[in-house]
């Protein structure tokens, strides 16, 4: 399949960008960056966010081939497009993840050894998502963007978009990836969320592969002009820009809280890693593509722009390396710990109110696990 | 007290349980002016809004995905789907996020969500119109699942239903939406949603069923009385969880047991139901538990569904063959 | 809900016109109808077709008023929709229905018969579809755009299409609705067409209801244009305007045949009966949008036409009447005389291959039927 | 005679039936260049092409519901379906269309479709890719549904599934890939695919299992001989149709049965097999049938799977109830 010999974004992808591979601010009509009054700290601390969203990634990544984890979702190289994004939300803005977002956990103040739970097989996710408005990992390709299109109803009927009060109004997101668009179940929510009008930014991370799948096995044109069909709209940012992310997610969700309905993002990025740590992108990818991907690296450009702009100096990149450190070893002595679930607690989470017939077979285990018990 | 269809015990059962709990929201298909097209949910629209009453696009796994998020928000959605046959469309959505998002979260998302399913034939209608999907969910954890067998029961159970904390998938046999009237007493207190009940003492052998199947196993044990046969009548009403108490006890006095369900005979609720039995009341049982089920074909072509559905004649002739045993 | 209120297609409809509802030939930059070497001839067959497809309608309503059919999915009024996109397409060509494309199918040589059976009871709409290349009726909404979608992928793999060969290159059309353009499958029969650029023509009749929901519900903007976001050509046709549907099918079908891919077709009509025989439409709409519509007839505006030019004269109207009359008396009595299915048949029909517990349930549902013959 | 593993034998048989028959494809995600997230289908694109072995949209619903299609137009559509966890978006197409179609036209169009599913816990997944869906194709009529449970079985049923004229429900017990190597014979002739196989013969109980299981209630069966009890060991091989001849016979010998599956337990295949043992041979039976089932909870986390699942001790301690009986 040598159509996919070409590295793609070459040239003719046409996206917002506001910072280029090279570290160049440049300007765009319709998006600026809004660092606030502090841009430069705002930068850093975006710098600062992707380094350590990619420690969590790489640590877990160590984890899992430690056998600590058993599998782990790679972002690496989505870091511009999940603090980007990330960054731009409001505390009373919800989000829903796939499973690989965990740069937006992090940004929502999620531990991520929450995440690693997951992997680890300890438990599926099961941090309670009101605490950071962030909800759990969703799994089935999709399923996710009709929750959230259906939480953005629940918005609007709670008065809480288009108020103009700035707390209370409120816009969800729904991540999802390129593979995902094929679903029925995410077409289903551009549909709810366009009749409704609901205020849903449907972020979507085209990362170029869904697994050994390219993007164009999914759409035969760009993905962002999806929203066309459905009648909003649509706009493709730089997924390896974080200041770009940030201003194209920041203006979907104003638009979104204002009452405007919902907004298609296109993250175009790529998936430096593998699909997950069990998958091996050498049987379908070349390594030509990688390399020049490698080129467009989310941290390292703006590492350059704040260099060569002396908005940033030895000691700051020090201190975030550190701290990288720190979390590194945190995650590694935190994940040894996570503790078993006990065998018993599958039987009491199964519903709200438990049934009897559940409780006598979790009676009827208990007995039996005894007996191994007593013979020992 | 009123005289009341079960199709009206059920349309003002969900008035009630919105005007008692603002978050109570319907979903659905048609549910809004034409008040779907069983008009279960006739005038609701009119008087709670479209913020309350919403018609949805035609897309069922829309209508469960988004619901899940609604109850993410605080709302408890009773989504109303069209016919039995259309539910599987919203199949991954069920099976996959309502049932499991309270166990993958550790209790930390409820889902109290109703989804009523109009079921079951003999209304002479086309394709995928008669199914009984029942088993599919009393075998997903997570899931509720009950059916009303009348209006009392369709007046109660609804309310019950909606104010439970765990996603319910509610069973209403369409044949009887307007088969009968009942008394209605509002101020009356219901029985346990998740309860069987003894409609019928006897003591040769006991008669188990839901929803449809009900009316027909209690004209079954009205002939058999004039052949000198004493039968039992239980109407499950819970399939999930099963409430086997009464089954048990009744088992254990009659010693024979016939179960039925329209839906197929392969993999019902009977299979399970006369494997709990046999597995309790082994010493007790002078029969294995018979099941009379609709075949294991599909549904039919309406000319012919009659001789499909489980009958009386076709109850009676069990009971014998148990009888005989 | 007044905002449905003024009748829709006042004005601000943009679609393919070739014949206005006065009866005019107006000419279209982009389509133009081609009607053979007799072109009155032509538009006089479709007449006659409408005539007889709206009699197979009413005289299914009638029987169905009379307790001889269960119920009944009328097309009152969608008539120009059918008859031109079904004489439109050649031998080879393949049809996906829903279960209201009795003017299709009349179209492909299908007896009526054969769908009374199904609104009768009697069968679930057996007919052989290789027979006449048009596929069973698919009540699950949406279903069949995938099998239309696939049997096109099988249409590619024959090498059928794109060959120049005109008796060879194959067509496959899937009907649907304006509501079903909600459903998943729908939107993922888009996505696999234009994946594999599949030789499928997307023919939407909005009849702007699905049951009691306006097509405000389904999508906010045109439908034709939700193919803009999947990337493949979607075109809106006056679809009571029988020679524009001919035109903008035929060209679709051509564009499929020669290996272009999909195409979406809007048919914007109305449906003027009930959703069905058991639908009261009073409910949800006002006469007033009906009798708007009825100003817009499929047939009067074709009969105008003929009569006007003089292309026809009494007698082919007489005639044609006659027709439909004979038509009629036919279903009627061919009604009445289909043969109720043997219960014991549905055992039979299960598999290709019957299973021997399949065939012992039958054996014993037989023995227990012949008891009751004993006991008469 | 090569020795094999599952996943080979797999890829073998599916090759060959795809230089057998040059109607057969294969569709789904990622089986073309990855050769599929377990490689069954590895090499197969390379060597047949993209027409035949075709990478699809990531939509289950749409590579079914295109699946019926290609075979209407007389292909033979074996389809992939990642886990188990991700046939219900397709759920619908299969009970359905892919179920119905023929019972619809009345046998004037043929399904001839293999769905395969690598199903069954106990690889360390996350959630969703360890579910055994088994009794909910097997409630459908218009399906066929068996499950391979060694290499050999693999190689011979998967030719003979895509040569069967009715669809295929074809469950791979993932767990099993690549556990084991046996001996593959090409040139043997295989029994039918919808039969029943005695592994072990026994007298004091027998052991019922499919797929997954099967390796565990052969070893219990030889745990248990060291305790001086005789197990009979059945493989069932297909769950609908069942093939009860053998199993009838069984335990009219044996007197007891114990079934097994990794399904949960409430309405598993379990429940029908207990069924109609105790209709058949109900005067032979010394003890209820007694089911050995995953709980009727979600698939739990990786960590305690191993808990869920039946294993070698709760076979035998339900080996122990019976004989108590
Ligand atoms: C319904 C469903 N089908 C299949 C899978 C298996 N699967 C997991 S991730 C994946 C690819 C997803 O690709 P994309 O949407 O692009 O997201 P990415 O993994 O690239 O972030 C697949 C096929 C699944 N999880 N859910
Ligand atoms: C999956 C599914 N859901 C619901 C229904 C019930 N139903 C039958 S027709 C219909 C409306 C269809 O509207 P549209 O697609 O516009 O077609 P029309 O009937 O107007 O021709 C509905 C909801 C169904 N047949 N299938
Ligand atoms: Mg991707
Ligand atoms: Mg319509």
């Amino acid at each position: 399949m040598t159509e996919y010999l070409v590295p793609r974004a070459e040239g003719d992808v046409q996206y917002v960008q506001l910072l280029t591979p090279e570290g160049y601010r440049v300007e765009h009509p319709d998006y600026a960056f809004d660092g606030g009054e502090d841009e430069a700290g705002t930068i850093r601390g975006f710098y600062r966010d992707m380094v350590l969203t990619r420690r969590i990634d790489t640590e877990s990544t160590a984890l899992q081939r430690h056998g600590e984890l058993g599998i782990w979702a790679q972002l690496l190289g989505q870091e511009a497009a999940q603090i980007g994004s990330g960054r731009a939300l409001r505390p009373q803005d919800y989000v829903f993840p796939t499973y690989r977002e965990h740069g937006v956990a992090y940004c929502r103040g999620l531990d991520p050894l929450r995440l690693l739970g997951l992997f680890r097989g300890v438990d599926q996710g099961a941090w309670d998502p009101h605490v950071n408005n962030f909800a759990n990992y969703t799994i089935v390709i999709g399923a996710q963007t009709l929750h959230a299109t259906g939480y953005a109803m629940g918005v609007q009927r709670d008065g809480a978009v288009g108020t103009g009060d700035a707390d209370r109004d409120t816009a969800v997101v729904a991540y999802f990836g390129d593979g995902a668009s094929s679903q029925g179940d995410v077409n289903e929510s551009f549909i709810f969320a366009a009749s409704y009008n609901a205020p849903v930014v449907f972020f979507c991370q085209n990362n170029q592969w869904a697994i050994s799948e390219p993007i164009e096995r999914q759409s035969r044109i760009p993905l962002y002009q999806r929203a066309r069909g459905f009648g909003f709209p649509g706009v493709r940012v730089d997924g390896n820009d974080v200041l770009a992310v940030h201003a194209v997610t920041q203006a979907a969700l104003q638009y979104a809280r204002e009452g405007n309905g919902p907004t298609l993002v296109e993250a175009y990025t790529y998936r430096m890693g593998a699909h997950t740590t069990t998958d091996d992108p050498t049987r379908y990818r070349l390594t030509d593509e990688v390399e020049y991907w490698k080129l467009r690296d989310p941290i390292a450009r703006v590492k350059v722009y704040l260099t060569r702009n002396g908005l940033a100096d030895h000691d700051f990149f020090e201190d975030v390396e550190r701290e990288a450190e720190e979390l590194g070893a945190r995650l590694r002595d935190g994940c040894r710990a996570l503790p078993d679930p006990s065998p018993l607690s599958i039987f009491d989470q199964v519903y709200a109110e438990q049934t009897p017939e559940l409780e006598a077979q979790r009676d009827e285990f208990a007995a039996y696990l005894d007996s191994f018990e007593g013979a020992h | 007290m009123t005289k009341v269809t079960l199709a009206k015990a059920l349309n003002m059962g969900l008035r009630k349980a919105m005007e008692t709990d603002p978050k109570v929201l319907i979903m659905g298909e048609d549910v809004g002016k034409l008040g779907g097209v069983f008009r279960i949910t006739d005038g609701l629209q009119k008087d709670f809004g479209e913020d309350r009453v919403i018609d949805s696009p035609l897309a069922e796994s829309g209508i469960l995905g988004t619901a899940v998020g609604l109850a993410m928000r605080g709302f408890r959605p009773v989504c109303e789907i069209q016919f039995d046959g259309f539910v599987y469309p919203a199949y991954d959505q069920i099976v996959s996020q309502v049932a499991k998002l309270h166990f993958r979260t550790q209790g930390a998302i409820k889902m109290p969500m109703v989804i009523r399913i109009p079921f079951g034939g003999g209304i002479g209608a086309v394709e995928h119109h008669s199914e009984s999907p029942e088993a599919q969910f009393a075998h997903t954890p997570g899931l509720k699942v009950v059916s009303c067998s009348n209006p009392v029961d369709g007046y109660w159970m609804i309310q019950q239903a909606i104010a439970h904390d765990d996603p319910v998938v509610f069973l209403e046999p369409k044949r009887q939406y307007h088969a009968d009237k009942a008394d209605l007493d509002e101020e009356a207190t219901p029985p346990p949603l998740f309860s069987s009940k003894v409609l019928r003492t006897g003591s040769d052998a006991t008669l188990l069923g839901y929803g449809p199947m009900v009316k027909t196993l209690m004209k079954a044990a009205e002939a058999a009385a004039g052949e000198g046969r004493s039968l039992e009548v239980i109407d499950l009403r819970t399939l999930s969880p099963l409430d086997m108490g009464p089954v048990f006890e009744s088992v254990r006095k009659t010693g024979r047991a016939v179960v039925a369900h329209e839906a197929h005979t392969n993999l019902g609720m009977g299979a399970e139901i006369a494997a709990r039995i046999t597995e309790q009341c082994f010493y007790s049982l002078q029969a294995p538990v018979l099941r009379v089920g609709g075949f294991d074909t599909p549904y039919p072509p309406a000319r012919i569904e009659e001789e499909y559905l489980p009958d009386l004649d076709r109850v009676l002739d069990a009971v014998d063959r148990t009888m005989g045993f």
